[in-house]
């Protein structure tokens, strides 16, 4: 299969929804013009190509982002809204969590919020206003899917999911993703939410996690393989819905789970994953659960403060050796 | 058109305010009931000319609304009894029981959307708007929110928006003079809310908004211009909530002369008497109304009562609209 | 020891804080006059007592009521500003997390933000916007204390901690508690932060909760008693910092958690203790760890919906003997 | 005292433009060095004149910025040293390495918050300012944010409860034409910031953001009403930011025109140029200052360089103030 960037992948992904589709409009900060020049970034050139009635450049006011796409959606149109910086998620978060989630359930099925909101992430060297994965809030909100592609074939394919999915959803995307390449198929292929990817099976333990953190794991895999250690690695690819079949199965072939993302520790997703393990699981378990995540810290400024805060390869890898 | 030369439009207005009053003393009767209505009850009783505001809309048009939202979904149209039922918690409630008084969601009549997070529906009406604008309908979007309201960063946000992409959008703010027991002038520094309108690029418009005349008339020509594509505009309301914040507030707080002064401007109590003057409504005609009003709220009543509740487990529907998982 | 109500522990908590300091100032929505003409609130009053100059009725706008909190608190002032409801702290989540949490962290240590906010939660009858327990969400940002007490007792002692800690510290009062008696020391009696209680002793399963839950946890104690089954049931009364080491050391005598909380099930704090049992006290494990908490659905308004929705002793019973 | 009367002020005012030109320059340089300098480069080149902002506070006034800072904490006499330590994440930095160069904060001058957060600083402001007002002491507290930030539903909730306590409180919109890659027209329907202060209650000032007298006299009148109780005031400043929204963007949206306009009205040249005819530097004195800011950044920069990064594990350091835990 061709290779692609993420951020192409994304951009492909945005194009073949608005061509398919005129219900579908793109709103957010910088989304039409831009001050990156730069073709890896998912919404480059989207103004050109489908003009200002569908590329809507908006003012810096994140609740009114989120309140277009809530009110927008139950009309009959499928926005895509991006917040520029997860931290400011939090600025949207009345919208999305009191609306977008809740007033389908209020109208007692009535009404319906077809909406997509794309969210940046990652830790790129801004700090802590800048970088903070809060996918644990989102997925705490009934009425919210989730999804967090760790490559381009999954961030086109999930987003394309979300776009046309009748209910709201958040895709999480790692903005380290959109230099990487990987194979991504070409055409409306859409990966389904609430389905993992087995990313490399294994038997010994199970590594669990989605976005960037899939690719440490890949790599602290590669690096037990050589110890002799055969280590299977999930990702999750979407949260909400989760694929617990999946987790369940993996775990009762190697009775070791570790779980890895980006966003602090206590309370974060891995700690969902740790209880369906200590609670669906249990009977599997041969070792503790591991969690491999961010301390619980604010993510530092400094070039080797912000490397401390990392999961990477090295911490899985030890966290794999600690439960064998 | 004007409204003083629709006599049909202004008798309706008429009409439903009685309709309105009807259905909140009904249900302020049952509030004083202990236990006979689940939580709190949120009535508007003395603000029903807004009824006139959302008689201004045509079919097409969206109604978006917030806790103090009978007046305006019974002018839409919506249906005591299921009101009612949903107020009660019932299984034929217009929610099925999901969302009770304080967000009555009526989808039938365009009343699409409703909050009870104060200031949030606005938000929720810019993103309609947008999509009236964007389907290129002649439709507009009316937004119903409160002088409390106005003094949260959302409302901003939406005032502005709508104003830079001239959304058909007309924001309505019913200055009741209170934000739960905070008067007006402990909330907002400037004498009204109108007049920020220019700060966003539109026109505001500051009206009675105990005389349904006023606020018909001004309704109706905000709401052509917001259709001609001229962008959003904002009306205040000046009115008063007779009931205080809720059922179960007793004002100790407020002085009773200001009660005194606006009852005496009861608006339903003025505008049936100048359209008797008029000789819009002839003799027994408001009357009648009023006991037409009466009789239907007694109908939603036994509907209501009569209703069952919904099954504990029908809770966990309506969650998705794709098949239910989780 | 005297019996009073919770409202009115809350309220000599209050009170002796700003008869004791004078950097001590209240604000939020109707903390002062109020549409509440009821002395078991807890801010009953307090305007009369201490006048306007430190009972602040602001306007409503949860943004500014918590960034005035964050400012006025590392000008030296101690601010305890209320949040009406739960669900409205995603209006000021912003200044919450991404300031109150963080501007000390960004300053280098150099400042501190010793402020406190009390978010009124519970589930009343008034439905998913008004209702939405968000704990999990406070618990997961870095840089913030939460307190979430049971008893008069505690709301209390809890609160005089908060005031004069020098950290954010959010501390949620379960409204329902308001109206329940218990016992209470008089004056500045105060409850570390970080420490749980014991609430009653037992032998075969530990169920640990929070706020209200805990009252639903020892009525299933006793019904259980009637069984033969001993169960000890912990009252973390703090959740950040949290006391692992009296769960840990109950669950190394009981093998066997079970825990509770009101908000919703899905990434909420129970799955955070149960990850700490599957990480730390797996050694102890005798068999699954059994979540009770809400279904993953908003709150609903109708009175046997709620109902279905509520974690009560009956299903926190049945928890237990499914994994005896 | 108004400006013209103070030489002293305005040859100071004078300075610190230098001396924030030089620091930027310097940061400017690095930045197009591959690898020179973590993360993205935010510099305020060309809106200088907002260092007469910050120097119409006092000692114990209190000022809270936003991401594009240097200008106004070098104004308030942060060093230069620790501040470009800080934006190379040295343990020497102003704060340690933490804070990097969006949220550069410098308790020591009363620089006391800083926001990265649009819109986040005024919120902010406001609590200072109510200490202020608490504490009654005779001190202000002034907030720099964007034309940008303005449309954040937090500036409104900041204003509104500042003119409804009568804070002293004087917000600063530096309008730099645009919010990124968004100008100013595409974000605000209305022609300017600055006259809706009147939706507060509180006196609004637009002013030649790139005329340091302007800005001086102004400063000094609203903060003198600020500290005599008065409420809050709002100033807007029309400026221009030189370099784009960061060291990364070529600006390739904008109207080379429009950069060609605004060098042609760049603050400190005009600036420097007037005190020399006005006779109030003397011959060669602002090439003196120049040459001083110059040092002064030489300096810096051999500090900052020579300082080393931080241990791996003081990112666990400063989270809490009472003892560590967790
Ligand atoms: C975001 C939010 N904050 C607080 C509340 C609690 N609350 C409900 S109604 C109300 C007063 C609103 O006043 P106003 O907007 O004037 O509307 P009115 O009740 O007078 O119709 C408040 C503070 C809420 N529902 N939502
Ligand atoms: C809440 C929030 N939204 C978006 C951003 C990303 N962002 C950083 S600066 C900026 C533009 C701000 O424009 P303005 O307020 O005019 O300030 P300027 O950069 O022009 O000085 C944006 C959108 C942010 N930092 N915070
Ligand atoms: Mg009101
Ligand atoms: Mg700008």
């Amino acid at each position: 299969m061709r290779e692609v960037h993420t951020g192409v992948a994304i951009r492909e992904a945005l194009t073949l929804a608005m061509e398919m589709d005129d219900r579908v409009f793109l709103a957010g900060e910088g989304i039409g013009v831009s001050i990156h020049d730069n073709p890896l970034m998912p919404t480059y050139g989207l103004l050109e190509t489908f003009g200002r009635r569908r590329v809507k450049d908006t003012p810096v006011s994140e609740a009114a982002i989120a309140g277009l796409a809530v009110g927008a959606s139950t009309m009959g149109l499928l926005p895509v809204v991006e917040i520029m910086f997860f931290p400011f998620i939090t600025l949207a978060s009345d919208m999305l969590v009191n609306h977008a989630g809740k007033l389908r359930y209020l109208s007692g099925g009535k009404s319906s919020f077809p909406l997509t909101v794309r969210v940046k992430a990652g830790m790129f060297g801004a700090g802590c206003q800048h970088s903070h994965n809060l996918e644990a809030w989102l997925a705490h909100a009934p009425g919210l899917k989730l999804a967090f592609p760790s490559c381009p074939a999954d961030a086109k394919g999930l987003l394309l999911s979300a776009i046309f999915d009748p209910d709201p959803v958040i895709i999480v995307e790692d903005m380290g993703l959109y230099w990487m390449q990987g194979p991504a198929p070409e055409g409306d292929v859409r990966v389904p939410l609430g389905k993992a990817a087995v990313k490399r099976p294994g038997a010994d333990a199970t590594v669990v996690g989605y976005g960037r953190a899939v690719l440490a794991a890949l790599e602290a895999a590669s690096e037990l393989e050589a110890e002799g250690v055969s280590v299977e690695v999930i990702d999750l690819r979407s949260l909400v819905p989760l694929d617990r079949e999946t987790i369940l199965e993996s775990l009762s072939r190697t009775g070791r789970l570790v779980t890895v993302h980006d966003a602090t520790k206590f309370c974060g997703f891995g700690a969902e994953l740790a209880a369906i393990a200590a609670e669906e699981g249990f009977a599997s378990l041969k070792a503790p659960v591991v969690r491999v995540a961010g301390p619980d810290i604010p993510v530092p400024f400094s070039p080797p403060l912000q490397e401390f805060y990392m999961p990477n390869a090295q911490k899985i890898a030890a966290a794999v050796r600690s439960i064998l | 058109m004007t409204a003083k030369q629709d006599a049909t439009l202004r008798r309706t207005v008429l009409e439903k305010m009685y309709l309105a009053r009807a259905f909140e003393d009904c249900i302020s009767a049952l509030a004083a009931e202990q236990g006979r209505l689940p939580g709190m009850q949120i009535l508007a009783t003395g603000q029903e000319a807004a009824a006139a505001a959302a008689l201004a809309l045509g079919k097409d048009d969206v109604m978006v609304t917030n806790h103090r939202s009978h007046v305006h979904l019974l002018a839409r149209g919506a249906d005591p009894k299921t009101l009612l039922a949903e107020i009660m918690g019932k299984e034929s409630g217009v929610n099925h029981g999901k969302s009770g008084t304080l967000h009555l969601i009526v989808p039938e009549v365009n009343a699409l959307m409703t909050s009870t997070v104060v200031g949030a529906s606005p938000l929720l009406a810019l993103g309609a708007a947008f999509a009236q604008q964007y389907k290129e309908t002649n439709a507009l979007t009316m937004v119903f929110f409160g002088d409390g309201a106005a003094a949260e960063g959302s409302v901003h946000e939406a005032m502005n928006m709508a104003g830079v992409w001239k959304l058909p959008l007309l924001f309505v703010c019913e200055n009741n003079c209170w934000a739960g027991a905070q008067s007006f002038k402990e909330h907002c520094s400037a004498g009204n809310i109108a007049s920020r309108a220019s700060s966003y690029g539109m026109p505001g418009e500051l009206v009675n908004g105990n005389d349904p005349d006023d606020v018909l008339n001004t309704a109706l020509e905000l709401a052509s211009m917001c259709r001609d594509g001229r962008g959003p505009a904002l009306m205040e309301l000046t009115t008063y909530r007779m009931h205080g914040h809720g059922e179960y507030d007793k004002q100790h707080y407020v002085d009773p002369a200001e009660i005194e002064f606006w009852a005496e401007r009861d608006p339903i109590v003025m505008f049936s008497s100048r359209l008797e003057q008029e000789g819009v409504l002839g003799e027994g005609q408001a009357e009648a109304m009023r006991r037409e009003a009466a009789d239907k709220v007694a109908e939603a009543l036994k509907f209501a009562d009569e209703s069952p509740y919904p099954a504990p487990e029908a809770a966990l529907e309506h969650v998705w609209a794709s098949p239910e998982h989780i």
